[in-house]
């Protein structure tokens, strides 16, 4: 176990030196950082001292290897726009898009799951086909245009929620949450069920599918030969086994959540890293976009260790050494 | 071949195709779409590609029914530079199903084939491709497109742009999309490996890469053509909410996403059609593809028949 | 478990005072699409940053609301010779944190305007020495007589010296800092009329009133709260929904949608900023065409018929709604130096265009590359796109390439060699004087003299190069209009540029709400009165 | 009066394509203390009546008639709820594949407490004295630890009892296994088995025996069914059955079991069932295709097959470091021979390495040591792969499962001439074209089988595939890895005596491996006897069965089904 978690560590830093590499590598072509960075009238030799104190003329694995050298110690850099240390830009908007994400996971679970479990269950009902389809045309559309067509709504035709931004926080040490409050409560509902609608639609039918799969083994044939009950077998049984797999994509999926925010914090203005990262892509702002991709795949290494040890958990036959069946 | 039609017509697919009316409603909208944006020159009232035959004296004129400002020659009313609305998702829904395709043809290729390689050669070579599998994954679909789209224009000469744009967004979608074909093909090559045909063959002295191409291919493609279906509708999401970063085809040429994302700006000023109309086609492609994957998905199951 | 509990108490706590907190003041809310760069006033020579930072710093003078120069800091000032200047500042005026204005703090903000870090230099530059005479008096000097030197030191805004050394902040804040935590970026000090109290970056600005300002001010307002929102649409619901006081800029096509909204209105007016076409003139082939081995715009016919194709009206009528000035020359009328006469716009003629082309030996018209951003003025993807549109009717087939500003910027300006044959521009004079635009947009390109830097097509006129340089230093206003007047008929006469039109400023605001919106687009919080 | 009684049972599978009768007219009859075997081939509708009874048809199959006895009751028309109050209290069941039965995630002592303390009026701490109780009872050494641990943690044959005490749980009065055996291993087999039998006399219980396999109902039945098609053929104790049946079908379903006593030159085949009339077709051998250019330049008269020091090796666990890998040996030091023309068989249970060996021979798998001579060249040594292609042709292999050997995408034709094309057998099109059609003539199968595809097939007709596509490199050696295993067992005499034909006809030399040991001494001349990866044992076949050398081929031979008062055929 212990081996196993270093390894997956190990392999989770080439993962993200790759992803950093990458990323720097495409930098180069993304914009030219300082006509963001200074007013019009501001000199071309002025433009270039700058651009030489940035070390934007240094060779492509010069920036690379500093950036590198930096980011281990926490240190992005500053913001070329915001002309401060990234960490504190990225540690100040890590909380808003992570409640959001969480919302919206908790959400697409919570109702993904028992729409699975029941139209698995209930395979040919008049409400499943319903639901099915009905779940379609919510990933059917842009997640923009779901976005403006609720503001308009519940925004501005019922001004109901707010339109924007995370509504009033408060600070819990150095983690702002909207989640104490009333109006922060309120603004989180469009954002989330925005971002929920598509992972809802996909854990849906994941766990349908897996159901139905699961609902079909000898092991449930048996169990309902015992004459065990029906909620038995389907719940302690059937359901069990088919959220081990549900387990890997979900945890990919709450991954992509994160970075899907992009689209949903513009709509909204809500203040997160992908916001922050979508203001940086228009002011090559390369410190914030190279932090916020090593983030994002930081993000996805921790949920996969995560699944895996969860795998650990909820799967016996992992946890003793297993013999693999290599031939 | 009339043998083989028989037997298709005879099979259990189109048992459940012609018994499913949503199905077969599903089947003819996606049709529909596809052969009028194929033939949009033809069928479309005007070209709204053509510059030089638009008149933004025309600019967001509202649906012909309506009593005050409708004009006949523009049945579903005019964009915000005097396009005809109906012409312009007609011609727009030939770019978004070409981006699609394009797309999807080329995540299933590279995604196939590495899955291939990945599932019949296993051990370094397996443990290669899944790590850069799992690097692909941590850059959602979205970055890929946002990173790759401005490469693109940095590296490639301006006057080739309003081409590349198009291809760019197929290769943005497309490469963030190989993983899924990748692991499943990976998955169903490790089966099939291990299945006595292919062992059949190898005791024959057959090549590996015949093998691969031969036998295996065409036993893995079933799982492929479902991904590949509820990909086509993820592809064309994709392309619109590209479109909604900025990062899309030429405003000149619009495809649907891009459509509606030039209506959004009109949404509160009361100019509805120019999204809603674009909107509605999206959603009636998208379902209706989505629709067929699902069907495709239950009826290429055997587990589930 | 219980450590969980607990805190979750404290929070719950926390939370209950967090909304019970009742909101006393008269609080103003608004919204723009962008933020400002940073709180250091040298940071970031941007209208926008510039405009914001002015209600909690001030500079030696000021514009009013009708950007007409007033005296600020400076009660008054003398040129007693062309290139000496005596200012004689405000007495009894007090920093945000007690501290007195002086002249001292004069020269330390003119020296840390020069610092590296600073993107003010070209402003701060223009005065080449400064000593202090007295606490409350000043003597600088230039190097050269400047007509526009007391509108350049408008935005030049004065920090305290005290305060800047406590707290080490002796540099314009720039990213290349090694001082990671420029102080002067987060928090300020200056002697505005409202104090920043929080701030974070793109999300929410929040300042309150100074009491101790020195001025009587008509605003009533006790609480700022400043949110940037980038959605147009996002930005307009919160107006309509009740959750801003304004927000700008508002879409020209809202502008019904706002006056049929209850509670709401749109305010507009003309702007400052002159939107223009450029053409290449100097490369002996276009970049990306179908013409190979000359360029058809170094021929004024074919730019003349470039002009005659453009319906200004049209794009006026359709495009902005009405709500834009068409334009017959790069300065608007705000700006000093603009001349009615001048400034009437080609007239639409596609027939004469098309003469002209045929007389030029285009009579199939040819192919030409744009370039065109999308996010940088009201409906510029959409102008070009009408533009291109236009041009297609006379034979010009034109490629667009509409991209974000950051991209756009990078390709077209010098530091991209200039890679653009066609390209839509926006230009407001810095200094509200025609001379600003006339050095940079007219002028033959110099690098090395900072001259013709956003003369992207390299329009090129011995006279008017010759007119440049008499403008800046003449002190005389009628002979300099003249020369004003004649460097732009030049450029009308060549078809230099295709002036389009002034955009219109356009914000939306809530009824009862009355603030001034100035040409330049800033908003003033001196002149914001919220219903009681 | 009876246990459980079923009468005039039909069961129907309603389709599109009309409806499918599973069963028909059925009655039958389960005694307290006594064990009944339903015997039938594949397709038979055996499983189907253990399914109606307990109330769990798959859907759409239903109940279209009869009605069905428990202790008097009638049991069939129960609500949904009733029947499933019935099931594991006073009915139980075992199914086929203990890997399979038990719920991964839970602990045997979780899903055994959870089925106890439904069924019976018992606190918890009752029902896990009373779950490692019944562990005791179905031979599981050690139950108070082993009941805390998962299924995977159990061999097959251990979890098979697991599933046997799960199903005792509330002592039901009838208990119905489907298969309960099959995917055992013959020790395993007979161990459970003979538990079965004693938990059947020892507890009263009435059990019906659901079965292919003639030696199970041999070894623990007290009367047997015969099913045929849907339909009962004949009952009857089971003494009369395999001694003196009187439907023909019984007649010839045992007369074609492989005789385990002694050797018969052909199998009798069971000629009740219509394929039966599907035999070769008579070729003139020596003028054909197949039977030219025999001659493979070699001129070598030693064992055309020589095995020394054979070793394989699996890495089971990795590492980045040498010593920490462990690896299992599958093949340790495996000597042998086979002589030209010669049927060499290999005989093991699962695991033993017997398809190892197979597999290294025919060049699937690398040996970690040790040298294969065919024909006097040493295969390990060979390194190009154009060289390999030269003994490819000569050798080829027959698999077990016909299901998986033919690749599914393909026309038989392609798969056929795949071989003949690779090695460039045929001058043109049409001469491939025209051999594969003879070859499948002479399997049996007839010229229209080219252009169809593998799933058109039965399980035997596919075997005849395979054996078409292995012939069709003009091979000298032939492989069979468990070619019938999979078949039932009046196809599987065809397709022996087919294979028996084309050896004799063409002078095969053969390695043929199975775990059945009847049929290995009805197939082959030399026998090897295989476990854990060691060769223990070779003998002429005749001399293995009648006299043993090695202790293990001596247990195998006893636990073999003797099937003693089978009337000679």
């Amino acid at each position: 176990m212990i081996s196993f978690i270093v390894k997956r560590l190990l392999q989770s830093v080439m993962v993200m030196l790759t992803v950093a590499f990458v990323a720097f590598a495409l930098f180069n072509y993304v914009g030219d950082p300082i006509s963001n960075m200074v007013g019009q009238d501001t000199t071309f030799a002025e433009r270039e001292q700058l651009r030489e104190q940035l070390g934007l003329n240094d060779p492509f694995l010069v920036q690379f290897g500093r950036f590198v050298g930096n980011a281990v110690q926490g240190d992005f850099g500053l913001s070329y726009h915001h002309k401060q240390p990234v960490s504190n830009l990225i540690a100040e908007r890590m909380p808003a898009t992570l409640e959001l994400s969480f919302i919206s996971a908790l959400i697409s679970l919570l109702l993904g799951i028992p729409l699975g479990v029941y139209t698995a269950l209930n395979r040919d009902s008049i409400m499943t086909k319903i639901i099915m389809t009905g779940s379609l045309i919510g990933v059917s559309l842009p997640t923009f245009l779901i976005g403006i067509l609720m503001i308009l709504l519940f925004g501005v035709v019922w001004r109901v929620l707010p339109t924007f931004g995370r509504g009033d926080v408060v600070m819990l040490g150095w983690w702002s949450t909207g989640l104490l409050t009333v109006t922060g409560l309120k603004s989180i509902i469009m954002p989330a069920f925005t971002l929920a609608l598509f992972q809802m639609t996909l854990i849906m039918r994941l766990v349908r599918a897996e159901m139905l799969e699961v609902l079909r083994t000898d092991f449930i044939k048996f169990a309902r030969a015992r004459g065990l009950p029906r909620r038995s077998v389907n719940y302690r049984h059937a359901l069990k086994n088919t959220l081990v797999p549900v387990i890997t994509i979900t945890g990919l999926q709450i991954g992509s959540i994160i970075a899907f925010a992009i689209i949903t914090e513009s709509v909204f203005q809500w203040p997160g890293m992908g916001l922050l990262f979508i203001q940086a892509i228009s002011d090559v702002d390369i410190p914030i976009m190279a932090a916020y991709l090593v983030m994002i795949a930081l993000f996805f290494v921790v949920i996969n260790l995560i699944v895996d040890i969860l795998y650990f958990l909820v799967d016996p036959r992992l946890r003793v050494d297993r013999v693999s069946g290599s031939h | 071949m009339k043998q083989a039609l028989k037997r298709f017509f005879d099979g259990d697919l189109w048992y459940s195709f012609s018994h499913s009316p949503v199905v077969i409603l599903s089947a003819v909208i996606t049709l529909l779409i596809i052969l009028s944006a194929i033939f949009a020159p033809m069928i479309a009232p005007h070209n709204p590609f053509d510059l030089a035959s638009i008149d933004i004296m025309d600019s967001n004129l509202p649906p012909a029914w309506n009593e005050f400002d409708g004009d006949m020659r523009f049945l579903l009313g005019t964009d915000d530079q005097g396009r005809d609305i109906l012409s312009t998702i007609l011609y727009g829904a030939r770019i978004s199903l070409l981006v699609g395709f394009a797309s999807v043809a080329f995540s299933v290729v590279l995604g196939v084939g590495l899955g291939l390689i990945s599932g019949y050669a296993g051990g370094r070579t397996d443990t290669f491709i899944m790590r850069i599998a799992d690097v692909q994954l941590s850059f959602p679909a979205i970055l890929i497109a946002l990173l790759i789209d401005g490469v693109a224009r940095g590296i490639f000469p301006r006057d080739l742009h309003d081409e590349l744009a198009v291809y760019v967004l197929i290769f943005a979608i497309g490469i963030s999309g190989w993983v899924q074909y990748a692991r499943t093909v990976r998955g169903a090559t490790m089966v099939e490996k291990g299945k006595e045909y292919v062992q059949a063959a190898r005791v024959i002295g057959i090549r590996p890469g015949t093998i691969l191409f031969r036998h295996i291919l065409p036993n893995v493609t079933g799982p492929v053509l479902v991904i590949g279906t509820i990909h086509l509708a993820l592809a064309i999401i994709t392309e619109a909410t590209l479109s909604f970063l900025g990062v899309g085809v030429p405003p000149t040429t619009p495809s649907l996403g891009t459509l509606i994302r030039i209506g959004n700006d009109y949404l509160f000023s009361g100019e509805w059609w120019i999204s809603i109309f674009p909107g509605i086609a999206l959603i009636l492609l998208v379902l209706a593809v989505n629709l067929l994957g699902d069907w495709l998905r239950d009826a290429l199951n055997p587990k589930l028949r | 478990m219980t450590l969980f509990k607990k805190s979750l108490l404290v929070a719950a706590a926390i939370g209950a005072i967090a909304m019970a907190a009742p909101s006393q003041a008269q609080t103003f809310k608004y919204a723009f699409q962008g933020d400002l760069g940073s709180l250091d006033p040298y940071s970031l020579n941007e209208t926008f940053t510039l405009g914001f930072q002015g209600n909690f710093y001030d500079a030696l003078t000021a514009y009013d609301e009708n950007l007409k120069l007033i005296p600020a800091l400076a009660t008054s000032w003398e040129n007693p010779e062309p290139n000496k200047w005596i200012f004689h500042l405000r007495e009894g005026v007090k920093f945000h944190n007690g501290n007195p204005f002086t002249a001292d703090d004069v020269i330390f903000s003119w020296k840390r305007a020069q610092t590296d870090g600073s993107d003010l230099r070209g402003r701060a530059g223009q005065i080449a020495s400064m000593t202090k005479v007295d606490d409350y008096t000043i003597e600088a000097t230039t190097s050269q007589p400047n007509a526009v030197l007391m509108q350049d030191l408008t935005f030049l805004y004065i920090m305290d010296k005290e305060w800047s050394e406590e707290n080490n902040t002796l540099e314009a804040t720039s990213p290349s800092d090694t001082n990671t935590n420029n102080y002067a970026n987060l928090h300020e000090n200056g002697t505005g009329p409202f104090m920043v109290v929080e701030r974070q970056p793109d999300v929410k600005t929040k300042l309150v009133r100074f009491d101790g300002y020195w001025k009587d001010i008509k605003s009533n307002v006790k609480e700022i709260e400043f949110t940037p929102i980038k959605q147009a649409a996002t930005r307009v619901a919160a107006l309509i929904s009740g959750e801003m006081d304004l927000v700008y800029p508002v879409p020209v096509q809202d502008w019904q949608r706002l006056d049929e909204a209850k509670g709401v209105a749109p305010l507009t007016g003309p702007e400052a900023r002159t939107i223009f076409l450029g053409m290449d003139q100097e490369r002996d082939e276009l970049l990306y065409s179908n013409i190979k081995g000359k360029n058809p715009l170094k021929d004024q016919k074919v730019r003349a018929a470039f002009a005659h194709a453009l319906n200004l009206d049209a794009i006026k009528q359709k495009i902005m709604r009405g709500a834009s000035t068409s334009a017959g020359t790069l300065i608007a009328p705000q700006i000093n130096g603009y001349n009615a006469e001048i400034a009437k716009p080609y007239t639409y003629d596609p027939k004469l265009s098309k003469q002209l082309l045929t007389e030029a030996g285009y009579p199939d018209g040819f192919e030409i590359g744009m370039d065109c951003p999308n996010d940088r003025y009201v409906n510029d993807e959409k102008t070009c796109q009408a533009v291109a549109s236009m041009l297609a009717k006379v034979g010009i087939k034109v490629d667009l390439n509409a991209q974000p500003k950051a991209k756009y910027f990078a390709k077209i300006l010098a530091t991209g060699g200039f890679d653009t044959s066609f390209y839509l521009l926006g230009w407001t004079p810095g200094s509200i004087d025609a001379h600003n635009a006339i050095l940079n947009l007219l002028h033959s390109v110099n690098k090395d003299a900072q001259q013709g830097m956003f003369n992207l097509g390299h329009y090129s006129n011995a006279r008017v190069d010759e007119l440049t340089g008499e403008i800046g230093k003449e002190t005389d206003p009628a002979k300099r209009q003249a020369m004003i007047d004649e460097a732009f008929q030049i450029v009308k006469d060549e078809v230099g540029y295709l002036p389009l039109h002034q955009q219109p400023l356009s914000w939306g605001v809530r009824d009862g709400v009355s603030v001034v919106q100035r040409a330049d687009n800033v908003l003033d919080f001196r002149n914001i009165v919220v219903p009681e | 009066m009876a246990l459980l009684e079923i009468k005039d049972l039909r069961i129907e599978f309603p389709s599109r394509r009309g409806t499918m009768v599973a069963v028909d007219k059925v009655s039958l009859q389960v005694n307290p203390g006594e064990v009944l075997g339903v015997v039938g081939e594949s397709g038979a509708g055996k499983s189907t009546i253990g399914n109606a009874v307990i109330g769990l048809l798959e859907p759409p199959g239903r109940m279209a008639a009869g009605e069905v006895y428990l202790k008097g009751e009638r049991i069939d028309n129960l609500s949904d709820r009733e029947k499933r109050k019935l099931r594991g209290k006073r009915i139980g069941m075992i199914f086929q594949d203990p890997l399979t039965s038990l719920d991964p995630l839970q602990t045997i002592e979780k899903q055994l407490v959870e089925t106890i303390e439904l069924h019976l009026d018992v606190t918890e701490a009752e029902a896990k004295d009373r779950a490692v109780d019944l562990l005791r009872q179905v031979g599981i050494p050690d139950p108070e630890h082993r009941v805390k641990q998962y299924p995977h943690q159990f061999s097959g044959g251990m979890r098979q009892r697991v599933v046997i005490a799960l199903a005792l749980c509330a002592e039901p009065e009838v208990i119905i296994a489907d298969e309960p055996t099959t995917a055992l291993d013959v020790s395993i087999q007979a161990q459970i088995l003979e538990l079965i039998k004693k938990l059947c006399v020892e507890k009263n219980v009435g059990m019906m025996i659901i079965t292919h396999d003639m030696g199970v109902i041999a070894d623990v039945t007290d009367r047997v069914a015969v099913m045929y098609r849907g339909n009962l053929v004949e009952e009857g104790t089971t003494a009369k059955i395999l001694g003196d049946p009187d439907h023909p079908y019984t007649q010839s379903l045992i007369s074609a079991v492989p005789r385990p006593d002694k050797r018969l030159d052909r199998f009798p085949l069971v000629e009740y069932i219509e394929s039966a009339g599907e035999t070769k077709k008579s070729l003139d051998i020596a003028n054909h295709w197949l039977g030219q250019a025999r001659d493979f330049g070699d001129h070598y008269t030693g064992p055309l097959i020589h095995v020394e020091n054979l070793y394989m090796r699996f890495l089971t666990k990795n590492s980045i470091f040498k010593k920490n890998r462990s690896y299992f040996d599958a093949v340790k030091d495996a000597n042998f021979e086979i002589n030209s023309g010669e049927i060499f068989g290999l005989v093991g249970e699962s695991g033993s390495g017997k398809s190892t060996i197979a597999r290294m021979i025919s060049g699937l798998y690398t040996p970690a040591e040790g040298s294969i001579y065919f024909a006097g060249t040493d295969l390990t040594q060979i390194t190009t792969e154009k060289k390999r292609d030269h003994f490819r042709r000569q050798m080829q292999m027959i698999f077990q499962d016909p299901f998986s050997s033919l690749n599914p995408r393909m026309k038989v034709m392609d798969i056929i001439a795949e071989p003949i094309r690779f090695h460039g057998l045929a001058s043109s099109r049409a001469e491939t074209e025209s051999i594969v059609r003879d070859l499948l003539d002479h399997v049996g199968l007839g010229v229209a089988a080219a252009m169809k595809y593998p799933h058109e097939f039965s399980g035997g007709q596919r075997q005849r595939i395979s054996i078409a596509r292995a012939l069709a490199t003009r091979p000298r050696f032939l492989i069979c890895d468990e070619p019938t295993s999979a078949l039932d067992v009046s196809i599987q005499a065809q397709i022996l005596n087919l294979l028996k034909d084309l050896q004799a006809e063409l002078g095969l030399t053969m390695l043929f491996i199975s775990h059945d040991l009847p049929v290995i001494r009805q197939m082959c001349d030399k026998v090897g006897v295989m476990r854990y990866g060691q060769l223990l044992e070779v003998a002429e076949t005749e001399q293995l069965f009648e006299n043993p050398q090695h202790e293990y081929s001596q247990h195998l031979l006893e636990l073999m089904p003797k099937l003693t008062n089978v009337k000679a055929a």
